[in-house]
């Protein structure tokens, strides 16, 4: 499909694709899977977050096991160098589009672990592109719903037929100021022995 | 109840269960030889969460450690800190010029919060074991009850899992207001719900025949082993620290112990998977009785109500700029069984070597002993049963 | 059951092992001083008389006693076991001095099987190599890593398959020095 | 309604004049019937989903999705009728249209159902990059999900949705629903080869094993009703249930005797394990194969696969419904339903199905939330060492049952329907029959019982009976 | 052997039924609605994030008209979040002229809220971070090259004042010089909380005072001195050689 560049261009502003695609977006912000994916502490709030109480069931988020199948992961908790290549897998394994919470200190950067630890990463951006960070040891589960309602503003604006949208990144639960296209490190990872299998 | 598995081993299929797989409790990755749908062969890879906690241990002074603790076992970070500060105070205790004492009070509520959290934990196990046998709807169930609790926690101490509750010396804060209140009140509802819970899943006839005659291990094989805990305990053995070498005020409970008694009948055998996981049920019972004897024996609040635990904590801190010469090693009973720190100071403000040992490690230890000849989907239930947490296998 | 003190503990120990030293730790806490060669026959006695009964292995582990204050100084890698009964309910714990540079130290794995791990996280983290123990490998760190990051002398690596571990700003490469006020 | 036969015959005669004959027939079936059905059971397949998901929050104390409405599908319809004005206009127009109360009110409502879940869900799977895995076999991979589907909706061409709403009359429907359900084996086999991952090779190969030995039970149920009613026909079938007064629900298969109950035990069962349902879901067992057979679908395929599993779900109530409680037929007063028109009573009576259907489905829902997931060998075991024998005893006492009824009686007419003969059975030994063999089973329990014994007192306990 | 089949079979049936009753139990109660509903959802983004009690730790806030820069907390914080600043004020009083709270290292354990000897530390029970609600509480993405830049009072209104317009929007001259105080690929979330405390005129103000004072009181001391000197009668013993040792 085929699209008239321009900003000022008014078909664009009249029609049907900006309106199918803005359908397209709603329907991906509340249908937002997410991979079951915990290592440590965020884990268990990220399991509360799904619990009765957080219930994130109700914004359309249910969590799938296989990374096909999910739109969203939720990075809570420790990344060491060891796993590391291992969530870089499933990032790659997920299908497009996707999106990456990073979830409390450790995932933001290394957090309790960054200064004296020899084998944790320290920030998981280094390996996959963060949209949003949720501050936090671990972020209280609101926390998380706070970052991911920032995320859903993000992916409002996500164009399936239209131009990608060269969105910065979101910081702290709410969009940076300012931001560059987030940048992928070199795919360097070594694939290891399966990240998921 | 155990399969032969009949393909040679060249042919059989290797499968990677994690690091990332639904039902490994985190990044546990387990390399299962099997054949077809059994398992003839596990080798459990371990380290996809080891964050240098006993390094870091080394690096920080003795009360930023605290914290650390938490992360040790997120899941019981109560029980975690309390392992640590009774160790470091056990150490303390070496030299009388240093000897710390622990308000009478904070000795209870110290009690009173390892205790719930005893059942928070427990909660997770029992709930992540069920939605490993496939039944989704007790665990959150059980994470409905855990609510409570962190509500209780995060009024008492600000945080819903990763307290830095405990301290040396004391715990960081009393009781808030209503505390007591609320805690009886919570233990009331508590145990309803719980008999709801074991209605739905305990009893069920389907989550039994999946469990029972599981993975047995009878109590030679679970000492040998160096398991701890429910795991002990559900092999028959008959210790917990708490009562056999009680610290803090356990002394004074009648702490009593269930054991594995084979529950599911002429299904099961004792040791099995289901006999570890009645055992954490009957565990729960058994802290919610604690917490009611606890509650009975609490003190009075001090004078001050800004410095209830007896003013210590600036003593604490000076104190702690120079702990004794020496080595201890002292174990307490978390609800992953025995947490033993073996802790060596030089003297300085900084532990020399901190270590920790924790239940799950030995029980991760078990894993290839018994993962044999089973089928593919009791590997989930045989981890469940096990309850292990990753962090604190690797630490 | 019966408890015995460490005293008739030590007293069988020597039977068995004359070499077996005593020491008393600042804080009163008694070891046993094994020597290397010998740690796998005691174990196997302190399991199986049947006064001693050590039936579990609560912990094994080891000390870089590289910057510990001895006097002399020296810089072995000390392997503890910690030893209990639950048939007698009596505690011991063995020392065994390991030098740093070719440490090995015979393999318990065969008495108490809880071993197999305790031994494969002390070779993982401080390279203390246990002869005849069935899987010896790393446990905890990636397969390819450098060193034994436990030892007090470990460097702290660059970088791991290319991704740097210090953030950048981070500026020390090696383990943290010993903070001031210890001797 | 014979005019949609008529409707067929007609459009395909029209049709003859060009291309070829069977291309016009298909043509003209593919119009009349297979449209129209689909846009009948998937959506209402793809609402089960959304209907699950609330069922499953109500059991374990939470909300379920309540955040998508419907204003996304509204303002899209809005923008395109919308579509010469500038965006802005739009905008303010559709806030403006919100603003109304009925449509507020509505919006406030479809949002609290969550009835935009599925719009939402369908749409992102859309919009889903389709992945083809690099170890996969490409053409198996991609067919296995149209095949399940295929597998899915065949059988809905014999059901009989009323007296005159019946796709495909057939002397052997009930042989043809068992037929056709069996290709969802081949889909799911198909998935889990292509795939390439292990995972998916596990569940396929559950899966396979699972439906083959659950077709026996089923198959054995299906005999049952058959050897009762005496005919492979599944309307024939429904119109045997037909009962003159004022319960017609006495003359439902459920009602005749307690091998029938039995049946309608293991069929249910046993439907549950076809649609790979909890407890039987070992075939994407998620915490144990990560995801099973479809581990590696992404997006719409994907989406294909839950459909799938949703649309036979309806078919089992549907199968159920029509095996054993009397089809389309309402519980009281049946016969005045057929003095109605024609056109309210077949919508009368499909709805009538549709309710039983529903039931049967908000049961195997209600199941699913609840009961654990059984293991590989505790299947087999339930298929081989449970139903079948379970089915077989009903066989045998139903063969009895025929044995000792004095012969045959003409039965009711139904409808258009003509009478069939049936079992001669008077009140006394109708009640002979669901005494005799309720009283065996009640003593043997009791033995049983007696022999084996309760549960461990600390269970006694943690459940709370001892107290 | 069939009695045990029976058994099994019975037993089986009975405690799925047993199942079903309880779940069918949450079913009803909660598809009844409110009243005796057991779902204890609570509906984040729709209602306001729970406060439970006044220990919650959200976030982690200096309030830096108090903070006298001793540095306690960055002693007791095992992470090493915070970056300070002091200047001395008029009073000779310590102020914080910056205090840097790296939110994405902070663990949340309020150790440094117990080390804190004047309670300028604390945690708040909000968990939101918006920093345009807030100017005080202001977060960046630093990169550690940019951590040691110091910004002053107007520069974080700079700061404030582009971070509502769009990247696209601003001058060449506006973006360089953000690109050159924050970088949103940087790995330091920074929260600036006492930023810009001095003025650089209050600074300067503030410097002399304090030099002024300083002057005042070393005269005064070297008057003591002398004074001190020239009553004691005996002159000072003499000086060691110089070199000190030969």
């Amino acid at each position: 499909m085929t699209r008239r560049e321009g900003p000022g261009d008014a078909f664009d502003d009249r029609i049907h694709l900006t309106a199918v695609d803005e359908f397209l977006a709603w329907g991906k912000e509340h249908s937002l899977f997410y991979l079951l994916f915990a290592t440590a502490c965020c884990g268990i709030e990220l399991m509360q977050a799904g619990g009765p109480r957080y219930d994130v069931d109700r914004l359309g988020m249910i969590p799938r096991a296989t990374p096909r199948q999910a739109d969203l992961m939720i990075v809570a908790g420790t990344i060491t160098h060891k796993m590391a290549s291992r969530v870089r897998t499933l990032w790659e394994q997920m299908g497009e589009p996707r999106w990456v919470v990073s979830m409390g200190s450790c995932a933001n950067s290394g957090g309790p672990f960054s200064k004296w630890s020899y084998s944790v990463l320290n920030g998981i951006d280094k390996y996959v592109p963060v949209d949003v960070y949720v501050p936090g040891c671990p972020p209280r589960p609101e926390a998380l719903i706070d970052g991911v309602m920032a995320l859903r503003e993000r992916v409002r604006r996500y164009r399936t037929l239209g131009e990608r949208s060269t969105e910065p990144h979101v910081v702290a639960g709410h969009e940076a100021p300012f931001g560059a296209r987030c940048q992928l490190p070199p795919p360097d990872a070594p694939a290891g022995d399966g990240g998921r299998a | 109840m155990t399969v032969e598995a009949s393909t040679p081993a060249g042919e059989r299929m290797t499968l990677n269960m994690g690091p990332h797989h639904p039902a490994t409790h985190g990044v546990l990755r387990i390399v299962v030889e099997s054949d077809g749908e059994v398992v003839a062969r596990c080798t459990p890879d371990h380290g996809y969460l080891h964050r240098s906690i006993e390094k870091i241990g080394e690096c920080v002074e003795w009360p930023m450690f605290v914290p650390y603790t938490d992360r040790i076992d997120y899941v019981c970070a109560m029980n975690a800190n309390l392992a640590y500060c009774v160790a470091v105070e056990r150490l303390l205790a070496s030299d009388p010029a240093t000897t710390v004492v622990v308000p009478r009070r904070a000795e209870c509520i110290r009690v009173l919060v390892a205790e719930l959290n005893r059942i928070s934990s427990h909660l997770i196990a029992v709930g992540a074991m069920a939605m490993d046998v496939g039944a989704y709807t007790p665990f959150l169930h059980g994470i409905a009850q855990r609510e409570a609790v962190n509500d209780i926690f995060e009024k008492l101490c600000g945080q819903r899992l990763t307290y830095n509750y405990v301290t040396i010396g004391g715990v960081a804060f009393d009781l808030h207001d209503g505390a007591v209140a609320e805690i009886a009140a919570f233990l009331d509802q508590f145990e309803r719900e719980m008999q709801r819970f074991n209605r739905l899943v305990t009893t069920n006839t389907i989550f039994r025949d999946r469990c029972a005659g599981l993975a047995v291990v009878d109590a030679a094989q679970a000492i040998a082993w160096g398991l701890v805990g429910p795991n002990l305990r559900g092999s028959g053995v008959d210790f917990d620290l708490r009562r056999d070498e009680s610290y803090g005020i356990y002394g004074e409970l009648d702490v009593r112990v269930p054991k594995g008694e084979a529950f599911a009948g002429r299904h099961g055998r004792q040791g099995d998977a289901y006999d570890r996981y009645v055992v954490r049920l009957l565990e729960i019972q058994e802290s919610v009785r604690l917490c009611r004897a606890v509650l009975q024996l609490l003190p009075p609040a001090a004078d001050k109500p800004a410095d209830p635990l007896g003013g210590h904590q600036a003593e604490v801190s000076k104190i702690l700029r120079k702990v004794p010469k020496g080595a201890v090693h002292v174990r307490t009973e978390a609800p992953r069984g025995e947490m033993g720190y073996w802790i060596v100071s030089d003297g300085g403000k900084v532990p020399f070597r901190v270590r920790c040992r924790t239940g799950s490690f030995t029980a991760a230890g078990m894993f290839q002993h018994v993962m044999r000849g089973i089928f593919l989907a009791d590997v989930v239930a045989v981890i469940g049963s096990f309850d292990v947490v990753v962090p604190e296998i690797d630490r | 059951m019966t408890a015995l003190s460490h005293e008739q503990i030590a007293a069988a120990v020597r039977s068995v092992c004359p070499e077996v030293g005593d020491q008393r730790a600042s804080n009163g806490r008694p070891f046993l001083h094994v020597p290397a060669a010998a740690v796998a026959d005691v174990a196997r006695c302190l399991r199986d008389d049947p006064a001693l009964r050590f039936d579990a292995l609560m912990d094994l582990t080891a000390v870089d006693l590289l910057q510990f204050p001895y006097t002399p100084p020296r810089d072995d890698i000390a392997v503890v076991y910690l030893l209990f009964s639950y048939a007698h309910r009596h505690k011991i714990t063995l020392e065994v001095f390991a030098p740093r540079q070719a440490c090995a130290v015979p393999s318990v794995a065969a008495v108490w099987p809880a071993a197999i791990y305790f031994e494969r996280e002390v070779f993982d983290l401080f390279g203390v190599t246990f002869t005849g123990h069935p899987q010896l490998r790393r446990i905890l760190m990636p397969d390819d890593w450098q060193g034994h990051p436990l030892r007090k002398d470990y460097l702290y690596p660059a970088d791991y398959h290319g991704v740097p571990h210090l953030r950048d700003g981070q500026s020390f490469s090696t383990s943290p020095p010993r903070a001031e006020g210890t001797s | 309604m014979t005019g949609l036969g008529h409707a067929v015959d007609t459009l395909a005669a029209w049709l003859a004049g060009g291309p070829p004959g069977w291309f016009a027939v298909t043509l003209a079936v593919l119009a009349v019937w297979v449209a129209p059905l689909l846009l009948l059971v998937f959506p209402v397949a793809a609402f089960g989903q959304i209907l699950e998901r609330k069922i499953a929050a109500a059991i374990q104390r939470r909300k379920g999705p309540n955040s998508a409405g419907l204003d996304g599908p509204l303002r899209l319809v809005f923008r395109a009728v919308l579509c010469l004005l500038p965006r802005e206009r739009q905008d303010r127009a559709f806030a403006a249209f919100c603003n109304l109360v009925p449509v507020r009110t509505a919006l406030l409502w479809s949002r609290r159902l969550g009835l935009g879940q599925f719009v939402a869900d369908g749409i992102k799977m859309l919009g889903k990059e389709d992945i083809v895995p690099r170890g996969a076999d490409g053409a198996v991979f991609r067919f296995a999900p149209y095949l399940a589907l295929v597998g899915a909706f065949l059988p809905w061409c014999v059901l009989p949705f009323a007296q005159h709403l019946v796709m495909l009359e057939t002397e052997v429907s009930a042989l043809f629903v068992l037929a056709t359900s069996g290709l969802v084996v081949v889909a799911l086999k198909m998935a889990g080869w292509g795939s390439g991952n292990k995972w998916s090779l596990l569940g396929g190969m559950r899966a396979v094993a699972q439906l083959v030995s659950y077709e026996v039970p089923i198959g054995l149920a299906v005999g049952g009703v058959v050897l009762w009613c005496g005919t492979m026909d599944l309307h024939a079938i429904v119109g045997q249930q037909y009962a003159p007064g004022v319960f017609t629900l006495l003359g439902w298969n459920v009602c005749q005797g307690p091998f029938l109950l039995l049946l309608l035990l293991v069929f249910f069962v046993a439907g549950l394990a076809e649609c790979q349902r909890s407890p039987f879901d070992m075939a994407e067992a998620e915490s144990e194969l990560v995801s099973g057979f479809n581990t590696e679908y992404s997006g719409l395929r994907w989406g294909m696969f839950a459909l799938a599993e949703y649309t036979e779900m309806l078919l089992i109530g549907a199968l159920v419904a029509t095996l054993f409680l009397g089809g389309y037929q309402s519980p009281i007063g049946e016969q005045w339903l057929l003095l109605l028109p024609t056109w309210l009573e077949t919508l009368l009576h499909a709805l009538i199905l549709g309710a039983k259907t529903l039931v049967v489905f908000l049961l195997m829902m209600w199941i699913r939330w609840t009961l654990p997931r059984f293991r590989v060998d505790q299947v087999m075991r339930l298929a081989w060492l449970v139903l079948v024998p379970l089915a077989l005893l009903s066989l045998l006492g139903i063969a009895v049952t025929l044995l000792v009824a004095g012969g045959t009686t003409e039965g009711m007419a139904y409808g258009r329907l003509a009478a069939r003969p049936r079992p001669d059975l008077s009140w006394l030994p109708w009640l002979l029959l669901w005494i005799v063999p309720v009283l065996a089973a009640v003593v043997l329990v009791r033995a049983a019982n007696a022999r084996y014994g309760g549960r461990h007192p600390a269970l006694r306990r943690l459940t709370g009976e001892g107290a | 052997m069939i009695l045990a089949w029976v058994h099994d079979v019975v037993e089986g049936v009975r405690s799925c039924l047993t199942g079903m009753r309880t779940t069918g139990h949450y079913l009803l109660e909660n598809l009844r609605g409110s009243g005796g509903a057991t779902a204890i959802t609570r509906e984040y983004p729709e209602q306001p994030a729970e406060r439970v009690g006044a220990r919650q730790r959200g976030h982690l806030v200096n309030d830096a008209p108090r903070c006298i820069v001793c540095h306690a907390c960055d002693t007791a914080c095992p992470v090493d979040c915070f970056t300070m600043d002091g200047e001395r004020d008029a009073d000779n009083k310590m102020r914080a002229s910056r205090f840097d709270i790296d939110l994405s290292k902070c663990i949340y354990c309020g150790l440094c809220v117990r080390a804190c000897p004047t309670d300028s530390l604390s945690m708040t029970p909000a968990f939101e971070v918006d920093p345009r609600h807030d100017g005080s509480r202001f977060l960046f993405r630093r990169s550690s090259g940019q951590l040691g830049q110091r910004l002053d009072a107007p520069d974080v209104e700079r700061l404030q004042r582009l971070a509502d317009q769009p990247r696209e929007s601003l001058a060449a001259a506006d973006r360089a010089w953000l690109d050159q105080h924050i970088d949103p690929n940087g790995p330091h979330l920074i929260g600036m909380y006492g930023l810009g405390y001095f003025t650089p005129e209050q600074k300067q103000a503030a410097d002399a005072a304090r030099e002024a004072k300083k002057r005042a009181k070393e005269a005064a001391a070297a008057a003591a001195k002398a004074k001190a000197a020239a009553a004691a009668a005996p002159p000072p013993a003499p000086p060691p050689p110089a070199g000190g040792t030969p």
